[in-house]
């Protein structure tokens, strides 16, 4: 509240006041550079309308100015083609992934970082957990009977461990037979570097001669 | 098994996969045994070892090897979960009969039993396509893992200063909901049911032996009845599939008679075996004792429905 | 592991890689990005000496980087006096608390930042923060695997909520895991009226309360 003819108006929050008061255009380094420190508290990947909101400025300028920050932090002017003199890229990189935008380290880096994040990435996944999840993935919404029955094993135990892991979670119940069925979180995306479900790989070339198993695949990919 | 594999010894992904198990040092390989996750796991790994494709002969071929395997197991293993043996035991018996068709002369596909071991190896084909399909994108998943998981995510603590802006909490909470709450979370859960889990079948077994006795006792009763009549209080589709079969049976063995005067006209069962007890359990030689409703993808469930069946 | 006379010791582990085998200076960006990457995603700040370490180089190497990071950030070159060629300040900046280093988000747009952080905010506990709550309460001191295992979800954004909330603290770590565990705080007791945490209502005899919980081991990771 920068002294205006407001004071009677009286704020109903922190946000309100942002807005009547704050134009973050006008600070040194602007938009863009209030972009970066929003961006520097995000703890998921964030949406761009989050963003847009936040910063008050429309989705399309925001999404402008990401594609312009990633470009600048991969080292990468967008005045004509590479050359030496570009910019080194920088220690981190701005992605969008697992349906939003967020910082994270570059991945030539990983031996040096990975000595100061705490736990590190959590351990491997096992055989069984890796397969399970690969199931999952690909016939969402589904139920465990069904990923045991293509597994021909119980799955039980994995599904709650992928659980636990935040890869899957339990996204609704079969309307016939109340089944749990489990679907990939954005966690799961964002592990994978994948903006969606529909940038995993797909699945037909490794189902050779099953192309016509109408009955056998009631979804297609 | 299962959980043990998936638990105690997650195999790592390049060592337990069955492509990379030596093929020479057979002890080496029984040792690794424990690391297959499941029938189709075995058979893959077996078929890879002997660097076969995926055939109709590879699955005959690999048959005895495959029984020898699980024989094994059951003696490492002791007792097995019944749901984790059946589905080894499904898979085993198609595989016998895939290699008992494959040792007798070829002939035309006749009745009904020829047909059944069609489908059965055609339905075990394709499921162990289908899962070698989710076991190579799997390995794909991990490499993604793998490349990924040396990005690091920013994801630092909020400066004090934010923090000490939050918005004050309205807190209701008494210690006693919190402890209802604790009760609640901490009660132990549905633990994984014992014995072959039927949840993946749309509708419940029905007995084709107890509907011949079932039909046994109504024609005895009435003499003769229609069809719809001895279906008439049948609950579900299931019950009248499973009568039909029943009376099937019956008739073949000679204690009803069917009467039908015109075509598509009103079908009449009569009893026609005396007085002695129809022996209803011989209904089991031929058939499983129970039906398992459903022929969809989803009732391929461990070791419900008798392949010899469908 | 760029290509060494290393190949045949197996490294142990990705700190033993980083020691051996792995030189920051030759990867895009140098030492300086190496640096970034580090500051960029550490939850605390470090100090000048575990960099030195990590990076196989001197404190005083260290030390100048750190500074021409810091006024690279804040959009001064170096080269003779500000001028409005220079680059525009990032919108993080560069700040050495209590001798570590870290990244934060620049000062000035603190209102956007809080903007931002608000709107993501109850101002209630959600249902499963609360259970969360209820069995960190009941079960401290517990890891997150653990109350993740009991409740058979994820917990780590609920339980980064309570501790902002300062109704859990981290309490230690399990000497075997190494994991952190999480317990109440006196502010907890003091939302609650109680004294101490046995003055926690008990549970019902019948249930697997607060003894042996076998059944739960978060063993299978």
């Amino acid at each position: 509240m920068t002294g205006t003819d407001l004071d009677e108006a009286a704020p109903t929050g922190a946000e309100a006041a942002a807005a009547e008061a704050f134009s973050a255009a006008e600070q040194p380094g602007g938009l863009k550079a209030a972009l970066e420190a929003v961006l520097m508290v995000v703890e998921n990947p964030v949406t761009e309308q989050e963003l847009a909101q936040a910063l008050a400025v429309g989705v399309e300028e925001v999404q402008a100015m990401l594609v312009n920050l990633q470009q600048e932090y991969d080292g990468y002017t967008g005045k004509g083609p590479k050359s030496a003199d570009d910019p080194q890229p920088r220690g981190f990189e701005l992605r969008n992934v697992g349906g939003g935008w967020r910082i994270y380290s570059r991945s030539w880096f990983a031996p040096v970082v990975s000595a100061f994040v705490l736990g590190g990435q959590s351990s491997r996944l096992s055989q069984a957990a890796l397969e399970t999840l690969a199931v999952i993935a690909y016939r969402q919404p589904v139920s465990r009977a069904r990923v045991s029955a293509i597994r021909a094993v119980n799955v039980d135990s994995v599904v709650r461990t992928l659980t636990q892991r935040a890869l899957i979670a339990a996204v609704g119940t079969d309307p016939e037979t109340g089944a749990v069925l489990y679907g990939t979180t954005p966690h799961f995306l964002e592990r994978l570097g994948l903006g969606s479900v529909a940038e995993l790989p797909r699945l037909s070339p490794h189902l050779p001669g099953l192309e016509n198993l109408g009955d056998y695949e009631d979804t297609t990919y | 098994m299962g959980s043990t594999a998936e638990g105690v010894h997650p195999p790592p992904l390049t060592a337990g996969t069955p492509e990379n198990l030596p093929a020479a040092g057979k002890a080496v390989f029984e040792v690794r045994l424990t690391n297959f996750s499941g029938p189709f796991d075995l058979l893959l790994g077996l078929i890879s070892k002997r660097e076969l494709d995926i055939t109709e002969i590879a699955l005959a071929e690999v048959t005895d090897e495959f029984i020898s395997h699980i024989r094994r197991m059951q003696a490492e293993h002791g007792s097995w979960a019944l749901d984790e043996a059946s589905e080894f035991l499904v898979v085993a018996a198609t595989l016998l009969d895939l290699k008992a068709a494959r040792l007798l002369p070829r002939g035309e596909v006749e009745d009904a039993e020829d047909i059944a071991l069609l489908e059965a190896r055609d339905l075990l084909f394709a499921r162990l396509l289908q899962y070698r399909a989710f076991k190579e994108i799997s390995r794909q998943l991990a490499e993604r893992f793998e490349v990924e998981g040396d990005r690091y995510p920013r994801d630092t603590p909020l400066e004090p200063a934010f923090t000490a802006l939050l918005p004050d909490l309205i807190w209701t909470t008494t210690a006693e909901d919190l402890a209802a709450l604790a009760a609640a979370a901490l009660q132990p859960r549905e633990t994984v049911p014992e014995g072959v889990r039927v949840d993946h079948l749309h509708g419940s077994a029905v007995s084709i032996r107890e509907q011949a006795g079932l039909l046994e006792a109504h024609l005895r009763n009435a003499g003769s009845l229609s069809f719809g009549e001895l279906t008439a209080d049948a609950a579900e589709t299931l019950v009248v599939v499973v009568r039909f079969l029943a009376l099937l049976e019956m008739f073949r063995d000679g204690v009803v008679s069917f009467d039908q005067d015109e075509p598509l006209g009103e079908l009449r069962i009569r009893w026609s075996g005396g007085d002695e007890p129809f022996p209803a359990d011989s209904i089991g030689a031929d058939y499983g004792a129970d039906f398992g409703a459903g022929y969809g993808p989803e009732s391929v469930g461990p070791g419900t429905v008798d392949l010899t069946l469908q």
